[in-house]
């Protein structure tokens, strides 16, 4: 069927079509990606997304780094979550070395994970709430992902570059006093998801913005690959903490929030429910944590075995997998495929801004919270 | 309209909080002790030495390739003053391009060099970010008066076998740092060695101007 | 591979089913640690992708991944397949000779394998037939060579590490 | 028109310019601050004691900085628009009755006056929008057009309700210090509430402030009509802006809470500019609290609620308000009385349009309080 865009040339062919440059330098493009748009008048006809401005090259580098200086590369790809981007690489190693884990160091990593994940939706609700105009939402969000960080410095001395998970195990044990400062920090993170709530989740104007806009049906979401709270929010089950659980999170009780409309407000109620299920993760996992070692025995300078290992887990915005292929008793792997979960959902970008006015298209953007350096790598 | 109503209430409601933002210079952040800023190197006050021995170790693992190190003699050794044999003759840390990540600190065996706080260095010019040997000194000196790091009683290398528990292979930690190729130190040194030269060259025309101009 | 191999990692009726879909195409069924493996040439490749996707039974409608292995003599290119209800992952792995970097598209099957595509004839200079818009992805336009191969050095970044 | 009576009036333009000028100072200043404490932060706190200086300091960066002109735009208009903006808004200040005695012009028609005056300023976004030959400007300028022109009929219809109660009062209803001093007995506001209501979406889309906030939406089209300018010209914007805010405060203030009325206002007559004062004050800080966390609606959206939510309305309040006042005169009912029944179907009507636009709302939230609990 014909697109809009022959639509409108076909009937008055001299008019040039209106095209703007959204991005790179764009107050709402959530890092450095640009997109082309054709406009006519204020509607959106032909869409042309832009990437690469921050592609580092991480798997090439990959191959030129040892398997313990790879944790600061995964660091930075999805700067907004980063425990969770070691704990999968990290995962990887662990299945082609065949180590296990000390209790404790599980549990370490299921609450930093979670943490990070509150921190990272709590982010996205501040940047959304700029997207659709409102102010306070920015400081609301920005205020709790700051407590969450001042947790992560104490554990492992950097706010966002963390560096902390390692093959067989966590760097350091917790500073005494960690369980309290979790346990406080958990009360303000409750508080803070009301201010939240009571802001943005039932404005009028913020609704009438968000609801029935970008809608994407489960079958096309799940075509795109697109995955994580979009994907849930279409209304597929398909968590990865749940559809192919790893470490301890089958002994912790959480449900999965599912939306049904497939929408823009779908996907912020999803993400903002599950930072209501992190919040009640993290409490078990912080009463039920175990003492005793921190590290598996591992040797420092690794060598994977032979062969090719693949592991993905649920990143907050999607199923992050990596791809390792080791050729055995090198030092360094030989091929390293990071497989994000933005550049899937940035695929569905382009079908969803079919016909539609320029201000939804920061509302659709926002909504799909993606991070740049996880899209060009 | 009670929803743009309680969204009104709760931006009522914060203006009764106190701020939690902070008014940068005069109130300064409060950093955890275990801080990750750019790396420093520590003194050895009871010999009045330097602990690092130039091993090469930090230089080897650091992923952005910012160490340069050169080992040389230590003649207090000969002094039998103290007990290191070798020590850090030259030791060159880009700040500009270190990622701050601590795996020089986790992998160095003889604890020469910690993580300092000094998160606010700013510079006008590019390479001045290049910090020498003494400079690392001096700032691991201020670290260490400010209680950031002390001596460790027992070594790095017991420290770490005993936080470690025997896994199935039963693979035991071996330093690497003795059976790497030799081809790696030789490297090493010639490049020190580049550097070393390159800086008299600084040195001597940098005299030969100031004579020519005075 | 008999099927009892399958027993701690992949359901054997889910190993079961995969035959029955596929019993018409020669390839040979491995088991790459908990996943199913399908080596098989790359004339199969669109056949086996949307039997694998409609079959109720193995119900394949998620293309995790694409990726590329360079192996200097040829290329590998691995598909990551898993399904959303059953929760079961497929491998499909394809060789390509280096002298003919040519695949079919899968896009008419998954929407999805269109910026893996582009990404992987960018960085590694795979072509796909049929695919619509095979503009630059990564890279800015111009860019000569393809930065994924192992054929391209990497920029003087020799660790001191290692072999 | 003797020599000595035009040098006043250009003396007395010159102080209103500066109060003007320190205005909006002290508003911008207020606005940063007010904002900072509804978001738990501190705002401006280095220049002066509390930042007090950090607008001047702003000015003073504008005016250092240099005064870009993008290629091809049309260098005349591109520099006529920024006056073009910032006079109309500032004309009306020559009609704004400071206390009983103290009023530029006390012209009869003042309401009809600021009905005309107001439309003007349209034109100069236009053409700030089109002249700078940017597309984003051009959006802008296109959105600002659209969303102006179709929210002064509520303000002026509402502000018509205002002229039509001020006959029971006054011969010449619209002389604004006539509407004043009829509101002595009762500010108009507990008369009309749903008058007051209207003119103040009407004031908040005319100042293009959040949530009408289309005409330069940050996110969407980075800044709208004036993008492409900087420096100084910038600034006139930004003056434009907060002077059109002042002005608005003004007005309700004096249409609807009554301007210098206050207890023993008569009496000490150098109270009567302190209580104008800070019923302006009290619109301005609503308006601050409103921008706090309200986000912002979309073209189309506001649109509609103009023309098919809000226009229809302030039709229905000018009914009621004559239809009230029309059977009052022919039954000889009292004025109070009839004060009363306005009041009453003013604030009916209010209720029924508030439930109204938030069925959306219930229908959305209700089904996931179902599903996930009260949330």
């Amino acid at each position: 069927m014909e697109t809009k865009a022959e639509v409108v040339k076909s009937a008055n062919p001299d008019m040039a079509e209106l095209r703007i440059n959204m991005g790179p330098q764009h107050p709402a493009t959530h890092g450095v990606f640009r997109m082309v748009l054709g406009l006519d008048g204020e509607r959106i006809i032909s869409v042309e997304p832009h990437i690469g401005y921050l592609h580092r090259g991480s798997e090439k580098l990959s191959e030129g780094e040892n398997f313990q200086q790879i944790t600061t590369l995964f660091d930075r790809l999805d700067y907004v979550s980063n425990f969770n981007n070691e704990w999968v690489y990290v995962r990887v190693v662990e299945k082609a070395m065949e180590i296990e884990l000390p209790e404790r160091a599980e549990y370490i990593r299921v609450i930093l994970a979670e943490l990070n994940r509150i921190a990272s939706h709590f982010l996205f609700y501040g940047t959304y709430g700029l997207d659709t105009g409102a102010m306070n939402p920015s400081m609301v969000g920005f205020r709790e992902r700051e407590r969450i960080q001042e947790v992560f410095e104490a554990v492992s001395g950097a706010r966002m570059m963390h560096n902390y998970f390692r093959v067989g195990g966590v760097k350091e044990d917790l500073p005494d006093g960690f369980v309290p400062a979790v346990g406080n920090l958990l009360d303000h993170l409750k508080r803070g998801y009301d201010d939240a709530r009571d802001t943005l989740t039932e404005s009028e104007i913020f609704i009438e913005r968000t609801a029935d806009i970008g809608k994407l049906s489960a079958e096309e979401t799940l075509d795109y690959g697109v995955t994580g709270p979009i994907l849930r929010a279409a209304g597929v089950d398909y968590d990865i903490r749940k559809a192919d659980p790893y470490s301890i999170y089958p002994e912790l009780d959480f449900q999965i929030p599912l939306g049904s409309h497939g929408d823009c407000y779908d996907r912020y109620m999803v993400r903002m429910l599950e930072i209501e299920q992190s919040i009640r993760i993290v409490e078990q996992a912080i009463s039920r944590l175990p003492d005793g070692p921190i590290q598996s025995k591992v040797p420092r300078i690794m060598r994977p075995p032979e062969g090719d290992f693949y592991v993905h887990g649920e990143n907050p915005r999607g199923d992050l997998g990596v791809y390792l292929v080791s050729k055995g008793g090198t030092v360094r792997p030989y091929r390293l495929k990071i497989r994000g979960p933005s550049f899937s959902n940035l695929m569905a970008l382009s079908s969803m801004l079919e016909n539609v006015y320029l201000a939804d298209a920061t509302v659709i953007l926002g909504s799909l919270d993606i991070v740049l350096g996880e899209v060009d790598r | 309209m009670i929803g743009t109503f309680r969204g009104l209430y709760t931006a009522l409601k914060h203006a009764f909080r106190s701020p939690v933002t902070l008014n940068y210079p005069d109130e300064q952040p409060k950093l955890s002790p275990r801080f990750m800023a750019h790396p420093v190197l520590t003194w050895d006050h009871g010999i009045e030495e330097p602990y690092c021995t130039g091993c090469l170790i930090c230089m080897r693992i650091c992923p952005t390739d910012v160490i340069t190190v050169s080992m040389k003699d230590n003649d207090k050794f000969k002094l039998e003053e103290s007990k290191r044999r070798k020590i850090v003759d030259d030791f060159e840390l880009d700040v500009a391009g270190c990622i701050m990540c601590g795996l020089c600190v986790e992998y160095c065996n003889f604890d020469a060099i910690i993580m300092s706080d000094k998160f606010n260095e700013s510079v006008t010019d590019r390479n001045t970010e290049v910090h020498s040997l003494d400079e690392l000194l001096e700032e691991g000196k201020e670290q260490q008066a400010k209680g950031r790091w002390s001596p460790p009683a027992v070594k790095k290398s017991q420290r770490r076998s005993a936080a470690q528990v025997v896994t199935k292979d039963g693979q035991g930690a071996t330093t690497d740092s003795a059976n790497a190729p030799d081809n790696r130190v030789a490297l090493a040194r010639e490049k020190a060695a580049a550097l070393r030269a390159s800086r008299e060259l600084d040195k001597k025309n940098k005299e030969s101007s100031e004579k020519g101009n005075n | 591979m008999s099927s009892e191999d399958f027993d701690k990692h992949i359901a054997v009726e889910f190993f079961d089913s995969v035959k029955r879909v596929i019993q018409g195409i020669p390839c040979d069924l491995g088991n790459s640690r908990d996943e199913l493996e399908i080596k098989l040439d790359r004339k199969y490749l669109l056949k086996i992708a949307g039997l694998l996707k409609d079959d109720s039974s193995t119900d394949m409608k998620y293309l995790r991944s694409l990726s590329i292995v360079d192996w200097i003599e040829d290329m590998e290119a691995v598909y990551h397949l898993s399904s959303v209800n059953h929760s079961n992952r497929i491998v499909i792995k394809i060789r390509v000779p280096m002298d003919e970097l040519l695949l079919d598209s899968v896009i008419p099957v998954w929407r999805g394998a269109d910026w893996h595509e582009r990404e992987a004839n960018d960085l590694f200079g795979v072509r796909f037939r049929g695919h619509p818009n095979m503009a630059p992805l990564i890279l800015y336009d111009g860019f000569e060579g393809f930065p994924g191969r192992k054929s391209y050095e990497l920029a003087e970044q020799d660790t001191f590490y290692g072999d | 028109m003797t020599l000595t009576s035009f040098l006043t009036i250009i003396a007395i333009v010159f102080v209103m310019f500066n109060t003007a000028l320190v205005g909006v100072l002290a508003v911008i200043y207020a606005e940063r601050k007010v904002l900072a404490r509804l978001q738990q932060r501190i705002g401006p706190s280095r220049t002066g004691p509390w930042g007090i200086l950090q607008t001047m300091a702003d000015a003073v960066k504008l005016v250092l900085k240099e005064d870009v002109r993008p290629a091809e735009s049309d260098k005349v208009v591109f520099y006529l628009a920024p006056l073009v903006i910032f006079t109309p808004i500032f004309m009306l200040w020559a009609v704004l009755p400071l206390d009983s005695t103290k009023v530029l012009s006390d012209i009869d028609l003042g309401l009809l006056y600021v009905a005309a005056i107001l439309g003007l300023s349209v034109v100069g976004m236009v053409l700030a929008g089109w002249s700078s030959n940017s597309k984003y400007a051009m959006l802008g300028s296109a959105r600002s057009a659209a969303q102006l022109i179709s929210y002064e009929l509520p303000l002026i219809l509402s502000a018509l309700g205002v002229g039509l109660l001020a006959q029971l009062y006054s011969d010449t209803p619209f002389n604004l210090s006539e509407i004043v001093r009829a509101q002595l007995s009762i500010p108009f506001i507990f008369v009309m509430p749903l008058g007051f209501v209207l003119f103040m979406i009407g004031a908040l889309a005319e100042t293009a402030r959040i949530p009408f906030d289309i005409p330069h939406a940050d996110e969407e089209i980075v800044g709208g009509a004036f993008v492409e300018y900087s420096g100084i010209r910038w600034g006139t914007f930004q003056l434009a802006e907060y002077t059109g805010l002042i002005t608005m405060s003004v007005l309700a203030s004096i249409l609807f809470l009554g301007g210098w009325n206050g207890p023993f206002s008569e009496k000490l007559t150098w109270l009567q500019p302190l209580y104008l004062m800070s019923k302006t004050g009290f619109i301005i800080l609503l308006t601050f609290w409103i921008r706090a966390p309200l986000p912002r609606l979309r073209i189309d959206q506001l649109m509609a609620f103009a023309w098919k939510v809000i226009i229809p309305i302030s039709f229905l309040n000018l009914i009621i308000i004559s239809s009230a006042l029309f059977t009052g005169k022919q039954l000889g009912i009292s004025d109070d009385v009839v004060k009363g029944i306005i009041a009453l179907l003013s604030i009916i009507s209010l209720l029924l349009v508030t439930y109204f636009i938030g069925r959306r709302r219930r229908k959305r939230l209700n089904n996931y309080r179902a599903r996930w609990g009260s949330n």
